[in-house]
């Protein structure tokens, strides 16, 4: 891939046009961490984070952070107006319990049936982790995978089967990568929109199983990215 | 009726002894029993089970026990990156792990609390979670058998306690400490600030004070 | 976004389709929502399995849907001697009713708002709750198996709200209130008074706006 | 039995005995109801109520009712200083989580092996009704029943099985009746106390079940009923 693709942070661009006005998510590790900045000021939308906060707010500013309201990442956040504490179980019954409208987690592979695999590279050192992915991909009504489209490597992330280890079986319903946005469906994956420049034939050669085109491929119709948030 | 305030960090951990099982709460820095980890570090019980979201950070929280090596076995969600002493003893095979999803990990404690043997629920089915676990269907889901998490001692942190026992907490340190307290034989809190009983509003108490068996009054030592 | 205030009981309750399955929160006379029940009653939805600790209370509560003969189903623990409605009907067979331990009864509401699928504990093992329920052992103790119940709405009563659908409850009026709103697929709730957004402290806030879709604001019939 | 036996009022009076200081009670319906009025002042009892009441007090006074808090008989009480609210499933995971130090409950038949029937008479008019009893029986630390020592038309309640529909299996330890204080031991049903003026043959006699003695039954030391509480 010569071609130019999305940054990280036009990634999180993409995919928060993916929030209805008025959703309860959850953003995990990652892109997704990226993606509350580019919420339309208009909207309301609730974040949730899995310690234990609902309708948290942006990242404290310097000296004002408050060690005892962090996020899921530990980083000292702020609460909205209506925000309210509960503790761990009560915020994981949110996440198991099919109440997030939407949560958006980053993806080491996504397979062609929404199968999630997320935690852990194949060899990887140390203890490795799962923290609340698995009850988040397995609990929420709509999963949006936000990640690059293939490895640093070159190998696709978006594949037939699923070979690391799993987050969740058949939880995904969209992928936002620098490439595209598939959406998955029972049919298969459909190629939705691709990114400015890019060509449908360009994602295909780039991804591990086939995606279904219906149509002429939109390109994303991405904002400028605001000079400061 | 007997007094639940001790004097005392190492007063309120004298007895644990070695082989515990703990349950150690806190999440991202926030809520940890820092002190009573300390205090059990003085002690000197060893071979210990602790359960907790994560395995240390730095040099503080559950760090202080790895380094001392007085944990033989963890149950965890999240270890963290940051928990360099577990990781090497766990590199080193000198420390046991058993990974759970987060929300897995609390609903397992609530269930020990709460009267409830066993569940159900679609969280892990078809990964390496579900290996030796019981598989079945529910409205087209598949479902694993999910076992309840008891434990000898709960360590918390709350913010207030009236001498009854009753807690309140702190925002985002509630996380993992009301459960924990449900579900240990024994809980022991270290809290910022002991007041009278009736102080605390009924409506907003978080940990009814019989799950409380042990308060101890101390400054905080967040992060170390 | 969408606005979860109705501006009349009517309008909160308007889309309820005969058939549907509804919690009814409530428990000793406090915490009914007296003034969907009515308003329910009023819009004539009937074919109801209701879910509810008991079966009205006199003229009051449940008993306005049960004289109005609103209601085919019950899953209740306690339907009480006072639910005279009901009893005349369940009597002559109009009506049925599955008794579940009250303890069980939030539990598996609870389970149905918590992402669990069914549940193992020893309440009602060798009796005849027990008939048609698996059996297993744990620990020395039978126990059996307990499915999760949901349903269509939760008609529930909190004290307060604010816009966002956060909720405060009074004293023992909490009761069945925040489990049901967590379990349905649709939860209504009344309450005495509609607050700004940011007036409830979110230490106190018993139920998450999360679980609130429609809001509406009544005058407190408590008993009729 | 033509001789007197203990009133309602005395059961529940040498009921209370058995509450050691700073114990967590559930009461139920009947007798338990009345015991806690013989609480001696200078204990704290932690009473719990299973709709979502810890440190409840006594009944409110005439005029001073609120009606957001009443007890499990629908009865306005008071909360006591440290007292909490929550929820029911909170209230009951309580009961069946082994906290509650005490329990007492009322009782149809208690079996030789400790099992509880109270919540149905056979053949009885009406759907009948649970409550808590089943939650709370199993899951008790100490389920004390008190009850009168037969039915109305002399029938044994303690009985070698219940032939009632069961609460709980396996699940009371002391059983308090007009005529005596009865242990449920691994070896059986152990007599422990006789009421005053009533002999260990006239509680074996009313009883369908074998009492073992060991040594000499004392009498159960009754306190005066104090005139007003």
């Amino acid at each position: 891939m010569s071609k130019p693709t999305l940054t990280r942070e036009q990634i999180a661009q993409r995919a928060a046009l993916e929030l209805p006005d008025g959703a309860y998510v959850n953003l995990g590790w990652g892109i997704p961490n990226l993606v509350a900045a580019y919420v339309p000021k208009k909207f309301t939308i609730h974040f949730h984070s899995e310690n234990g906060i609902l309708g948290m707010g942006p990242r404290s500013k310097p000296g004002e952070e408050d060690y005892d309201l962090v996020d899921a990442m530990k980083v000292p956040v702020t609460a909205l107006p209506g925000a309210s504490y509960f503790h761990q179980a009560d915020a994981h019954a949110m996440t198991r319990g099919g109440h997030l409208d939407v949560a958006m987690l980053g993806g080491l592979q996504v397979s062609e049936k929404g199968d999630l695999a997320n935690w852990k590279v194949p060899g990887q050192k140390g203890s490795g982790g799962i923290g609340g992915a698995m009850d988040i991909a397995s609990g929420s009504r709509r999963l949006i995978v936000c990640m690059e489209h293939a490895t640093k490597d070159g190998s696709p992330k978006v594949v037939r089967e699923c070979t690391y280890p799993l987050t969740a079986l058949e939880c995904v319903h969209t992928i936002v990568t620098d490439m595209a946005v598939i959406d998955v469906t029972r049919e298969g994956l459909v190629l939705r929109e691709v990114a400015p420049g890019i060509t449908p034939e360009e994602v295909q050669a780039a991804t591990g199983a086939t995606l279904m085109v219906r149509g002429r491929v939109p390109e994303m119709n991405l904002p400028p990215i605001p000079a400061e948030k | 009726m007997k007094d639940k305030i001790y004097p005392t960090l190492d007063a309120a951990v004298a007895d644990v002894p070695s082989g515990a099982s703990i349950f150690f709460g806190g999440f991202g820095g926030a809520g940890f029993p820092n002190n009573l980890i300390r205090a059990l570090e003085r002690q000197g019980a060893a071979g210990l089970t602790a359960i907790s979201n994560n395995c240390g950070s730095g040099e503080g929280e559950l760090s202080v026990l790895f380094k001392a090596r007085r944990i033989r076995r963890v149950i965890a969600s999240f270890p963290g990156p940051q928990s360099t002493y577990f990781q090497a003893q766990f590199a080193a095979g000198q420390v046991e792990l058993e990974l759970v999803p987060q929300g897995i990990l609390c609903e397992r404690m609530r269930a020990a609390g709460a009267g409830i043997f066993a569940f159900f629920s679609a969280v892990g089915a078809g990964t390496e979670i579900a290996n030796g676990k019981e598989e079945r269907t529910f409205e087209g889901r598949r479902a694993i058998l999910e076992q309840a998490l008891g434990a000898d001692f709960a360590f918390i942190k709350a913010w207030k306690a009236d001498a009854l026992g009753n807690l309140v907490y702190r925002k985002a340190a509630r996380n993992f400490n009301p459960i924990m307290a449900t579900a240990a034989k024994t809980t022991i809190v270290e809290v910022d600030e002991i007041v009278p009983v009736g102080a605390l509003d009924p409506e907003v108490i978080i940990t009814p004070s019989i799950y409380v068996h042990r308060i101890v009054q101390a400054k905080g030592l967040r992060n170390v």
